[in-house]
């Protein structure tokens, strides 16, 4: 199992949803947090004075699935939320070793 | 006459209501835009306010009240105040100058809805002061300063034409000129603090008892006409939108604060005119009539954001005729078309039809030129860093 | 008798106030709500002034104020208002109509405490109406209308038993039909947005002033004392309640609030007729008693979720017996218990269980007949995503 | 004389405008804090209301209006309100007695904030009861009780120097004697809501229209006077502290608000004795001079948290100077240096400064006193948590 | 060291926490969330039409801990936090390398 | 690839990112949370009880980065974060199999 961690923009975050449903990939978790990349965030000229806003809202998806899946998820993410300009941001893929439902006892163990 | 201490404190307390009508207008429309762009929204209220506070005292109310000329403008005789006693018929001539104040400073808080999340603050400003001067005066000249309308016998008892209509097509202007926020028709930009959106809709509501009622200008039984028939026209608009909105899906509590204002917009010029049962049946369709002129500007791609045109402009307009249609003398004097009365439906019809033609065109003029000479819009960055932090260097978390 | 401008200007302004005082209960309610609640909240507030305003103008204020009829109900003289004109004693008798209107607004608003977080909205709109007609309407009658209650010589200056009995006990029979909320007694549903409390809180204060010294229906000093007793009631219901809750804990800012709003429920029927001394001790008590209530009610482990019975109820209870406690002569009138007179407590007695049975019993059979009719609760389902979405389709941050 | 219905109506409402302040103040500081003290902020404008509130019936306008001793304080006469009835000249005394008690809540409530974000409740409550009675009450009766200040012929119209200078020299004060903030001077302490900041200053800026007009005690010319340059001072005050702050960076929203909150304190002495050209100067001094304190006292490191002392204080002083510059017989029956009187200057000067000088060191001597015998401060661990969860058990969502 | 990460119903914050604490394990940070599992969210009815509001607010809590101390965590999550119906949550683990104090220079280095 | 995630004061975020920006480390992502330690939060005595507020607020800062940046980035962090007392906050390592940029088809994949 993979933890995939998508950083994405807060108004994309529908059209990623619809996306992701769409190839028939429903479980998620979406925290709002606030981020820069390497572009250090936005650069605005104020009287010919650069000012850097460089916390920008973001959304984050956090999408634990199974190791097959992490290329579609990744290609639909990208697909759904790429505008093509600084700050479209990243997805971050990691391995989760055991995943356990609350509801009942079920487990998956990652090999 | 002798000033009357009833009519004059009357007048006071209804003109320190409707300036907390001003900031309303700012939570109202605060509460719906993202929040990244609320303290902008709340701020150009408080602007708006502030900048014809000033404008009105040197300049706005000569131009509105001072003598006629022809029937399109005040001359400056009351420039700086001038001659603006203490003395007047109930109350002192200063009262009702800041009484009329308080509408002029409403009006241009109305318009911001055309321009929201996009405009740029020192743009706005002078947009404003040439807006307040070309638009509002001339029209607060010729309902009430002794303009033409006023002489042609049009009935505008607290200010549909000059109010509302003036300030719902001056947005639908500003907003054609400024253009679409970027992401409009995109995706969602819902309302995301519609705590805030109540609690300026209940401060409208208010002070609307104020606005329409003090329009009497002495505490009579004329004002209590207008402040039952208000009522009667809010909770009206409220139901039916409440309703039309229920059948379509489901009920919001927007739409039953817009249908609320759409009505109190609606029975405005009419308070003063018009009886209870009457007011049932203007605040009922001016739910349904905004609602709808909302539903047609979302259909057609239109971003005047807040809907001042849909339930301004459009109750504004709706409010003028119905004046026309449910005038009765037994209350303001005049009849109205179900008394028999073609002619005054006429002339309510010509004279909002050039309210609209004048505000809308003035307002694209204006626009237009500031537009040219120092920008109406944001960069795209600044747009979506958000009016918060690009033109005010704030941020907040509610 | 001839309209004195003084006195209309006051009620009309009064009226204006006690306005804002029902979405005033709407963000006081919201903020102690879960957040996915608190747009419901705020909407039903205006749901109710709206749908009662039509109600009064239409038929509840004939009921209330027509003729007598056994000495429970009027009759159906003002219809529609017919026959309601601008003459009057001081102020207009439309004018009169229109500060009861907010009257019984604020009443229905104030019984949702009863039904926070799992009404139905279309079943509270059938259920408000029903009420306002069947529970208000003859209690307002019964006390002011020429009903029993005012014949009998029972004192309620500004509706303690109509107000704030009626929707103290109304709250909790709803309470009871609806049932508890799920989740209630297993897990915290502490209040998310304490500071939207304190301004609703807030408006409350400030329209309670209109609401109290408003009932004077003249600038009178009458007027003056009610202002007077209500402040100091407000306060040291205040600090009461705050005191008891520091000693068991800490002094939480909904103590300090809810102790006002107990010690402005106790004033309200005897602010015409006790002295500044006596209000201290009456809003003291009611501080206690209200906050004693509260939790007798959390230890019972009943869902009368924002305390509309513990406040309104119990702090009407001790109104009204206390106006027949401290009643001076030199005031409204009427000597009190403190002076000798058993026999106004004993009518204050007889006229509080009146109502507390009345309106109990009548919420009760409504409550169960709507919920029969067509279900009072939403679903489970719609209970765990909040009334906010299920009801209206709408969400916010704040 | 005869009660005037008018004045009696005017001076009830302005009552309950100028106690809608008090929490307005909670509100419009509450939003400049870090959001785990908003619950505090609010919480102290409350109990500063209502523990003024009995203060004042009991003992305190007996302190400020009492008959005079020495020309210091006020005779015991009216203790527990004996002898203070519903006759008067225009209002009843009673009333007059009402309408002080507002203005002496508010006052302690505008205090606070020099004690903002670290004060331990319970001493504020100590705090708070010793300045209203030690403080306000003296400053009080030397201008308005027939004290010295009165009788040596100070004006202050509304209460430049009894509400504005005491409260904000005072914060000062206790600013000093309770410390900085933990963590003052090494990181942000930004505003957190600032949309609560706007409400605030909303309720205010509406409030104040009945604070300024209403101290003229009857809906005469002289009240409309003090609306007219109130609000003119206020937008003045808005605009020159958002443009001197737009050199210097960005227009924030929270210099607009104080700019109109310097504008509105800076006119309150003056409201009744300058003309509107006046207030346009009086406030837009009063923006720039306020803005100018509130920075050097950033530079000094000065943690005088809310800018009590840079708006109120300073403000105070500004206008208390300005109502001997421009003072205009014709207005007030008093003329200011511009018309020659500079006797009349000085007179101001030495009441501005004597007002200074009592309300610091009698407040820092207090403070002084109260941090002994109980601690002014909560510990480190409360203060980093948050005063609303150690002092009030709560926490709120916004 | 393993991260656990638990997604469960905010209502039942209280009662985890209290349950974890009895156990001893005090350790944790909380973030609000919203969330959808395979169920799609909750499907309301509305005349007849489904609507599914599929991001439902949830508690994520995050637990850095020994690697045996994660069967007994996961334990005592499940049984306080548990109701039987879906949207009771998941828990994930995952494998921490280094744990560092801020504090001071303590370190834990997973081998 | 590594994630750092560095749970620190709310008050300290400034200082650490213009440290973490000094040493030439941009992108992050930061979300607020809550969360308590081994000390179990923060005690208040109230009238000879202790009271226990233990979700104090926090500032989670998640930084994605090539596995030599590690210790630097640690070492600033501790730097500029650092109060000495009880509630400063811990920093965590885990391992990234994948980073993939949305504005474009960039990827890293961790060996
Ligand atoms: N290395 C990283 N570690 C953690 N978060 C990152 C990293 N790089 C990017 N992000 C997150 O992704 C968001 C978008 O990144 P990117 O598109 O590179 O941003 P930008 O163009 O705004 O500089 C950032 O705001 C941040 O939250
Ligand atoms: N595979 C997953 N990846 C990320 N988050 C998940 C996943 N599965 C479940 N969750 C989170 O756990 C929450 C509850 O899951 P579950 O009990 O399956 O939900 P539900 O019954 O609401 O569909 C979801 O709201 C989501 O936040
Ligand atoms: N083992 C852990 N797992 C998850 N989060 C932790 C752990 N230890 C500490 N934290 C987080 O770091 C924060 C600060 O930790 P620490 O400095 O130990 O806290 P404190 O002194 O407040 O008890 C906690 O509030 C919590 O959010």
């Amino acid at each position: 199992m993979k933890t995939i961690k998508a950083i994405i923009r807060p108004e994309k975050l529908e059209d990623v949803k619809a996306a992701l449903e769409e190839k028939g990939y429903f479980p998620m978790t979406v925290t709002q947090v606030k981020g820069r990349g390497a572009q250090k965030g936005i650069c605005l000229q104020y009287r010919g004075k650069q000012i850097v806003v460089d916390m920008i809202p973001k959304t984050e998806i956090e999408m634990v699935v199974g190791d097959d899946d992490v290329r579609p998820i990744i290609k639909t993410i990208r697909a759904s939320a790429r505008t093509g300009k600084f700050g479209d941001g990243k997805i971050f893929v990691s391995p989760i070793e055991l995943v356990a439902a609350i509801r009942n006892d079920d487990e998956i163990v990652s090999e | 006459m002798v000033l009357d201490t009833g009519d004059t404190a009357f007048i006071i307390i209804c003109t320190a209501m409707v300036m907390l009508m001003t900031p309303g207008v700012g939570l109202f429309y605060g509460g719906m835009v993202r929040s990244k762009n609320i303290i902008s929204m709340i701020a150009m209220s408080f602007i708006a306010f502030a900048i014809v506070s000033i404008q009105w005292v040197t300049i706005g109310y000569s131009l509105s009240f001072g003598h006629d000329i022809s029937g399109f403008i005040g001359g400056l005789d009351y420039i700086g105040l001038t001659g603006v006693g203490m003395e007047g018929e109930g109350i002192p001539d200063m009262l009702f100058m800041m009484f009329q104040l308080v509408f002029a400073g409403i009006t241009l808080a109305i318009l911001t809805s055309g321009i929201a999340e996009r405009v740029k603050l020192s743009s706005f400003i002078v947009l404003g002061l040439l807006w307040t001067t070309l638009v509002y005066d001339p029209l607060a000249h010729w309902a009430w300063g002794g303009g033409w309308a006023g002489e042609l016998g049009a009935l505008d008892f607290a200010g549909g034409t000059v109010v509302h209509i003036s300030s719902g097509f001056g947005a639908l202007a500003l907003a054609i000129v400024i253009g679409k926020r970027s992401g409009f028709g995109k995706y969602s930009m819902e309302a995301e603090n519609i705590t805030t959106t109540l609690l300026g809709g209940s401060l409208l509501w208010f002070g609307w008892f104020a606005f329409n009622a003090g329009s009497a200008l002495a505490a009579n039984g004329l004002a209590v006409n207008a402040l039952v028939v208000t009522n009667i026209s809010a909770a009206s608009g409220a139901i039916t939108w409440m309703g039309a909105s229920w059948i379509k899906g489901k009920p919001s509590s927007l739409g039953l604060i817009s249908g609320a204002v759409a009505g109190l917009v609606a029975i405005t010029p009419a308070c003063g005119f018009v009886g209870p049962m009457s007011a049932i049946i203007i605040g009922g369709f001016a739910g349904l009539l905004c609602y709808g002129a909302l539903l047609f500007r979302v259909r057609k791609g239109l971003d005047e954001s807040l809907d001042a045109w849909a339930i301004h402009g459009m109750g504004g307009l709706w409010g003028a005729l119905a004046t026309g249609i449910f005038a009765s003398a037994a209350i303001g004097g005049v009849d109205g078309l179900i008394y028999g009365n073609t002619h005054q439906f006429l002339i309510q019809l010509i004279d909002a039809s050039a309210a609209i033609l004048y505000a809308f065109v003035m307002t694209f003029i204006i626009a237009k030129i500031v537009d040219k000479v120092m920008g109406l819009r944001v960069t795209e960055e600044e747009e979506y860093v958000g009016l918060d932090i690009s033109q005010h260097g704030e941020s907040t978390t509610a």
